[in-house]
């Protein structure tokens, strides 16, 4: 039996030196016994359960607080507890904004399956958002958290540059799905700003962006969630169908106005009763934004097309490709890149057909994501023609992060709770 | 609202930095700032080899059609023999396949006496092959452990070292053992021999026999009864010495004493002198593939250096330059 | 509660909504079904949950292999390095997101020649065979040399100190056995979801691998 | 002010405190750690010069020598440094935590003490005019331009062809980095860009036929004989012909064929007043001209040497010296970079000379010991340069294009060496009848990698695409085998001779034989004819590929070939 082994031992050493192969240990004299590697188990996987059950738990509490409770300090209380746990505690992954990329690349990736619970972080928050908005945002997701900690003098953008930016969450979804299609990375993981600050350290790069969301962020609250959160399109998607969603009034809204500043965000849409602008118009502006909306998503089509084909060294063979062929050609010093794929020996060939495959993705890809952007402009703009008739103050549900700020402006709350005085009084706070 | 429009340059700015970072991550190397080659282990310069440092020319090699072609030993009439998946292969002067003689088993070495007898050391035994005949001997098994690495015979004696138990086998040309060589033994002065990987090569020449230790990176000499003579070889990068821990892995006698030995590793075949001193080299690591290895050596009647080379399945010849 | 008596067209806005919310959540629950169904995939008579990667019976399976296979496993999955696809470029210890990479040096004593000159260990110009800062080749002195009898000598690894450059790996790659090698230490590893070495690897070494095997040993 | 406010007061400003000592402190933390990573990253402690150089110093320095502590020191002193800096990492990063939570809870307390109250603005409905949502759609419209921007900024900063030549992900393209910006319609010197044969973005039509004039958008005659090919630049369309009177310089118009104007290569100081005995064969334009976009250079039989501009004026001329050559000298220029590589070898000796393409002067001059050789230059580009190498007799010698020093040389030919090298995939590939067929790792030294005695070019040079080399000899003999291996992939007899060169274009191969007929196959490791094209008379010279078009030059006409 040794012996077949050994034997192996010689093929193998002798065909290829310094792959996996045993070798009979030296004949001690002395009483030596070998050591045992260590193989530490991976940590957390218990973690799996507490976190899916923590996660279950908040958001549940979260909805309870918004829309039942109707208590800010509550959600304040809850978003604190979830930016230690899963931000400082769990290192800030799992989080759902990544999970897209998971659970896209399981779909095209035959050998990979996504873990259960990073499925899950993807689907529970999507599910609450159905039924009762965007609960997740206001007070479980980590990355929102440690912005809404930071919100000190939030100023109110103004609407036109808001709508303007928040077009960049759509792009960073499609690209982000692009990439993750054609093998080219991680990009929301690579983008996540916070993630360095929830591990204590990380590339200078990523905590010196971070550094600069946070500052911003003490003014313009929530700038990542706003306008670069990808997952927050998908939430904002079934916010907007949700079976139930936070009201700013807890009753009847008496359009005293006093909510008007009262929303960080700019999520809450004024009653426009009696408001000529409101009507005039309308149709026809929409009318003539739905007829230019085709050609809009052709010149998308086109762009993306380019832009595409421009993206695709994100993929490591396509930049291989590249290195091995300017080497071949002496423009390039030799790399490790492409010294590995020489000793694989895979033949080049191989290599510049899959390159060429995935060039073929990205350009395809690159299409389909301008055709998401075109539509997804060219709907903003009809959207855009023309308010429609509002009778109360009411949150825009795509965008209300469910935080319960405004609760405290509604005059009606006060009264509900303790018949008092319909004006705000000081100890009413705003920014917690 | 005046507070605004800073904070929103800045975002742009931000944007900005992020499609930077983004390009930077497609490209590759993100090394965390740090310098690109930080704790990396250059060995490459070591692998380096000036053409005049050369004392061979390398001629025209051949092609040996076997998959995995193991040991190579030069005939008495200019031809020479290759083992490989359980067959033996006769070749003649130029390289042309002459004869090809299947065995029962994967041979890994092969040698041939004076007389023209080839015998190949199998796994576990000898195979003998008289020219002229297609029928080979198979001897008896040298037991369980046993892996023949390499075999050497003359007119009455066939040595056959044995990496896995680490000893030599003497055996009379009938195949009847007539003793074994090696183990720690501090009368004949051998301290056994040291073998980390499976290559355990060995030579005689008039009634000398020359054992590779390659756990000493040195080459030893002994008496047919198993008594050290003396021995030589250093460890050292340069040339003059063997490289690595565990060097070298081949050897071969020329008719006049001196040694031709190849290594691992750094891959380099060299001549030493009847004393051990370095003469010069055959060929540097960069004439082969960087990880080649079982370069087995053999030295033909014209004195030229037959290099077996695994790695492109043939068998490179060098001649003394001038 | 979205129906006010006194909103414009509440009913049927209110109706679009229920239609739209109900498609979605079928959807997610369809889907979701779908892919946890998948788990059900037969492989030689057990449930199969490895990833097609590395499931021997991959072309094997039954099933049409790929299609069938699971798309949501149970397990985590974490990030681990092949050592036979490994050419030690330094960048593991450069490039994890830990100050100190969770990539460390492994050592498969089993495979090991304690050879007394190690390459894994000294410098290709040690002076002499001392471990004298100047003749180790570790730049953090952390592997142990320790003396068991002529002429071997017992190497083990210091896991605080190795910051997983595999130079030892390396010299003992190319000159030795390969006993030592890179692996992945998941008590260190966050297992970031996309592992920045991983995306860095210029051999594309990282594979991710199921929690309950997480380590691609030497030698066995 | 009543008691509760004043107690409110005190509370803000104890917040206010607590807020400002909690954001200085975060401050300095972070000062600090800045500071730590710069220095550490400025240099890595474990990986500094200085570390080295000590370290060698103290290798070689003998035992228990002071200079071996003094490295044993400095090496513990960076591993305590590196150990050091990651601890301060840490505990600074926990420090800067803590300062952050405190700072903002602080700052928030006092925040929420201080609420302005809510000040409803201006009722928006009332009195609202026109569309007050107009400037947010021009932004919304603006920012779309901005994505379409962006797209428009990725194609331009990522797109290959701006990287050079091979970044380009077209595995063997030399000609990329040489073209540079060139137009799609050029066609710079003897067998295209570099002189390697393959015309990167050519589209050339597979089918047409000089008799019936399909496909042939015009055909032009040609006052006097000559081997030389054409070149392409700017829409014109430069040959070179002559006879022992007059040698002269050809331009065509491109959409038409006109000869535009014709300049004859004379009164040139030096040059013979009797022109040297040439063979029929080769003649007294057999060197094909040379462009670089500016200038047209050409070279004949006599030694003459002319650049004229684009208008057929003449920028200089020289002769460098009359040829002592058997046949005639037929070598072809090769313009590149501000220099136009000449190679004059004769029974004199040979010379390689790169002459400034504005002057003419001699940027440098290289002996070459050979005999008499009839290849012509190619470019090399990388290696840390650009080379310039030659097939001779009996070296193939590169050159350094900047300063001409001799790069590599390695002996593989012999006999009479006229077909110039190929290259792909970092081989070089040389061959002459008689000698042999060598494939060549540049390099000091120079390997050779594989070589071949049959099939072997006389005049025809070969030409390597993709890991394939095809090979067309002077008997109707074409050859493909393996660029790596130098196995044979197929072998195909043809009834003519080839003395005009196989060409790559859009993966085919243009080859036409003697009489003028042009065989095109798929340039793949298996024979597919795809047409057999004739001209309609003998030709040598070799096509050149411009865009859609190809110009043949017939022993009388110029043909201009596209798609109708």
């Amino acid at each position: 039996m040794k012996k077949a082994v050994l034997v192996c031992i010689l093929f193998a050493a002798l065909q290829a030196f310094g792959a996996v192969q045993r070798f009979p240990t030296p004949d001690f004299e002395s009483a030596y016994r070998l050591p045992q590697t260590q193989t530490p188990p991976p940590r957390g996987d218990l973690y799996e359960y507490i976190d899916t059950a923590v996660l279950v738990a908040a958001l549940g509490l979260a909805s309870w607080l918004a829309l039942g409770l109707r208590s800010r300090r509550g959600i304040f209380a809850l978003m604190l507890f979830c930016l230690a746990y899963f931000g400082f505690w769990r290192k800030g992954c799992v989080c759902p904004i990544g999970a897209i990329q998971n659970v896209t690349e399981s779909l095209i990736r035959p050998d990979y399956a996504v873990p259960l619970t990073v499925a899950v972080f993807f689907v529970l928050p999507l599910v609450f958002a159905l039924l009762y908005g965007r609960v997740f945002c206001a007070a479980v997701c980590p990355l929102g958290a440690i912005q809404d900690a930071v919100v000190l003098r939030p100023a109110r953008v103004p609407r036109a540059v808001a709508e303007a930016l928040s077009l960049l969450p759509h792009v960073v979804l499609g690209l982000a799905i692009l990439l993750v299609l054609n093998g080219g990375g991680y990009l929301i993981c690579r983008l996540d700003p916070f993630v360095a600050f929830f591990r204590l350290g990380g590339a200078a790069v990523m905590l010196i962006s971070g550094g600069v969301v946070l500052l911003i962020g003490t003014v313009v609250a929530r700038p990542y969630c706003r306008f670069f959160c990808p997952y927050g399109v998908l939430l904002g998607w079934a916010s907007l169908v949700s079976r139930r969603h936070l009201t700013i009034t807890p009753d009847d809204c008496v359009n005293c106005r006093l909510c008007e500043d009262a929303c960080p965000f700019g999520a809450i849409l004024p009653a426009n009763e009696g408001n000529p602008a409101a009507d005039r118009g309308v149709g026809r502006r929409a009318a003539r934004h739905a007829l230019t909306l085709p050609l809009v998503i052709a010149v998308f089509v086109l762009a993306g097309g380019a832009a595409g084909r421009a993206l695709s060294p994100a993929n490591r063979s396509v930049r291989l490709d590249r290195q091995i062929a300017a080497e071949d050609f002496g423009a390039a010093e030799p790399a490790d890149e492409s010294r590995a794929f020489r000793a694989g020996g895979t033949p080049r060939e191989e290599l510049r057909e899959e390159v060429r495959r995935v060039q073929f993705g990205f350009v395809r890809g690159g299409r389909l994501l301008g055709a998401y952007l075109g539509l997804v402009i060219g709907l903003k703009l009809i959207r855009l023609a023309g308010s429609r008739r509002r009778d109360e103050y009411e949150p825009d549900r795509a965008r209300c992060l469910s935080c319960g700020r405004c609760f405290e402006y509604c005059p009606r709350e006060h009264l509900k709770r303790r018949g008092g005085t319909a004006i705000p009084v000081r100890q009413h706070e705003n920014s917690t | 609202m005046k507070r605004v429009i800073p904070a929103l340059i800045l975002f742009l700015v931000l944007a900005m930095a992020y499609v930077l970072w983004l390009k930077r991550g497609t490209g590759g190397s993100g090394n965390n700032g740090r310098p690109p080659d930080a704790y990396v282990y250059d060995i490459e310069k070591y692998r380096a080899t000036p053409n005049a440092d050369l004392l061979f020319d390398e001629l025209a090699g051949f092609e040996v059609a076997l998959k995995e072609p193991r040991g190579i030993a030069a005939g008495p009439d200019k031809g020479l023999f290759v083992v490989g998946d359980a067959e033996l292969v006769r070749l003649d002067g130029e390289g042309r396949e002459a004869e090809r003689i299947a065995l029962k088993g994967a041979a890994n070495c092969v040698t041939s006496d004076g007389a023209g007898k080839v015998y190949a050391g199998l796994a576990d035994h000898i195979a003998v092959w008289s020219p002229g005949t297609t029928n080979v001997v198979h001897w008896g098994s040298l037991g369980e452990n046993a892996l023949l690495t390499s075999i050497s015979a003359d007119a009455g004696n066939v040595f056959a070292a044995d990496f896995g138990n680490r000893v030599i086998w003497r055996c009379d040309t009938q195949g009847r053992l007539l003793g074994a060589i090696g183990g720690k033994d501090a009368a004949s002065g051998s301290s056994g021999f040291i073998l980390p990987s499976p290559y355990f090569d060995l030579a005689i020449r008039d009634d000398r026999l020359w054992v590779v230790n390659p756990g000493r990176t040195r080459v030893e000499e002994y008496t047919f009864e198993g008594r050290m003579l003396s021995h030589w070889g250093r460890s050292s990068m340069r040339p003059e010495g063997f490289c690595g821990c565990c060097n070298p892995s081949h050897i071969a006698l020329f008719p006049d004493g001196r040694f031709v030995t190849s290594e691992k590793g750094l891959p380099r075949v060299k001549v030493y002198d009847a004393k051990g001193v370095f003469v010069g080299l055959v060929a540097g690591p960069d004439m082969f593939a960087e990880d080649a290895v079982g370069l087995d050596l053999a030295v033909d009647s014209r004195g030229r250096i037959l290099v077996l080379d695994p790695a492109r399945r043939m068998v490179r010849v060098f001649a003394a330059k001038g | 509660m979205d129906a006010k008596p006194n909103d414009a067209a509440p009913d049927r806005r209110d109706f679009l909504r229920t239609c739209a919310r109900w498609a979605a959540l079928a959807f997610i629950g369809w889907a979701g079904g779908r892919q946890l169904l998948r788990r059900r995939a037969r492989v030689s008579g057990s449930w199969c949950r490895a990833d097609c990667a590395d499931c021997a019976s991959a072309d094997g399976c039954g099933l049409g292999a790929a299609p069938r296979l699971p798309r949501v496993s149970r397990l985590d999955a974490v990030w681990q390095l092949d050592p036979a696809k490994c050419i030690q470029c330094g960048r593991c210890a450069t490039n994890c997101v830990l100050a100190q990479s969770a990539v460390k040096c492994f050592h498969t004593h089993a495979m090991c020649g304690y050879c007394k000159l190690c390459f894994g260990y000294f410098q290709p110009d040690a002076a002499e065979l001392s471990s004298a800062g100047e003749n180790q080749l570790c730049p953090t002195g952390a592997i142990r040399r320790k003396f068991i009898e002529d002429p071997y000598y017992e190497y083990t690894i210091d896991n605080d100190l190795c910051i997983g450059c595999g130079k030892c790996v390396k010299g003992c790659n190319t000159f030795g056995n390969g006993s030592l090698y890179l692996q992945v230490r998941h008590d260190l590893c966050l297992n970031c979801n996309e592992c920045s070495i991983a995306r860095n690897c210029p051999a594309d070494a990282f594979t991710r691998l199921p929690a309950d095997r997480p380590y691609m040993l030497k030698g066995s | 002010m009543n008691k509760s406010d004043r107690i409110l007061m005190v509370k803000c400003r104890a917040a206010q405190t607590l807020a400002a000592v909690s954001g200085a402190f975060l401050l300095t933390v972070l000062f600090l750690l800045t500071a730590t990573f710069i220095r550490a990253r400025k240099a890595e402690p474990l990986d500094s010069s200085l570390l080295a150089e000590s370290r060698l110093s103290a290798v070689e320095a003998g035992s228990g020598d002071r200079l071996r502590e003094e490295y044993r020191d400095i090496d513990l002193l960076a591993r305590r440094a590196h150990f050091g800096s990651l601890a301060v990492y840490r505990s600074g990063a926990v420090l800067a935590l803590c300062a952050g939570i405190v700072f903002v809870l602080a700052f928030k307390y006092q925040a929420a003490l201080r609420v302005p109250r809510p000040q409803p603005g201006r009722y928006a409905g009332v009195g609202a005019m026109g569309d007050p949502l107009a400037f947010t759609r021009r932004m919304v419209a603006g920012f779309a331009l901005v994505l379409l921007a962006a797209a428009g900024l990725a194609v331009v900063s990522m797109t290959p062809t701006r990287q050079v030549g091979p970044v380009a992900g077209k595995g063997d393209a030399p000609g990329q980095a040489a073209r540079g910006t060139a137009a799609e319609d050029s066609w710079p010197g003897f067998r295209g860009p570099d002189g390697l044969g393959i015309a990167h973005d050519a589209d050339p039509p597979v089918e047409w036929d000089g008799i019936d004039g399909k496909n042939i958008r015009w055909k032009s005659g040609v006052p006097l004989p000559g081997f030389s090919s054409a070149v392409v630049c700017r829409g014109r369309i430069f040959l070179t012909g002559g006879d022992a009177r007059v040698r002269e310089v050809y331009c065509y118009r491109s959409d038409n064929g006109e000869l535009l104007w014709r300049q004859a290569a004379a009164g040139i100081p030096g040059s013979p007043a009797e022109p040297p005995e040439v063979a029929a064969d080769t003649g007294y334009a057999a060197a094909t001209p040379a462009t670089d976009g500016e200038r047209i250079y050409a070279i004949f039989a006599t030694g003459d040497l002319v650049a004229l501009d684009l208008e057929g004026n003449r920028v200089w001329a020289k002769n460098l010296g009359v040829p002592d050559n058997p046949y005639g000298h037929a070598s072809s220029l090769l313009a590149d970079a501000g220099k136009l590589y000449v190679q004059f070898d004769d029974h004199t000796g040979g010379r390689m000379l790169a002459l400034n393409t504005a002057t003419g002067d001699t940027i440098w001059e290289q002996k070459r010991e050979t005999l008499p050789s009839w290849a012509s230059p190619v470019l090399v580009r990388g290696g840390g340069g650009t080379q310039v190498v030659i097939s001779g007799n009996p070296h193939v010698v590169a050159y350094d294009a900047d300063g001409g020093t001799e790069r590599w040389k390695i002996e593989c030919l012999g006999g009479e060496v006229a077909p110039s090298p190929a290259w792909s995939d970092g081989l070089l590939f040389a061959g002459a009848e008689y000698s042999s067929l060598a494939a060549i790792a540049p390099g000091d030294p120079a390997r050779i990698v594989w070589e071949s005695n049959d099939n072997l070019p006389e005049v025809s040079s070969p030409v390597a695409w993709r890991g394939l080399l095809f090979v067309a000899t002077s008997y109707g003999t074409v050859t493909c085998s393996d660029t790596k291996s130098g196995e044979i992939r197929w072998k195909k007899e043809f009834d003519e001779g080839f003395y005009s060169s196989p060409m790559v274009a859009a993966d085919k191969v243009y080859l036409m034989d003697r009489k003028g007929v042009t065989h095109v196959f798929r340039a793949a490791d298996v024979f597919e004819e795809i047409a057999v094209s004739p001209l309609g008379e003998k030709a040598d010279a070799t096509p050149a590929f411009a865009g859609e078009r190809i110009y043949l030059r017939g022993t009388k006409n110029l043909y201009c070939v596209t798609k109708q």
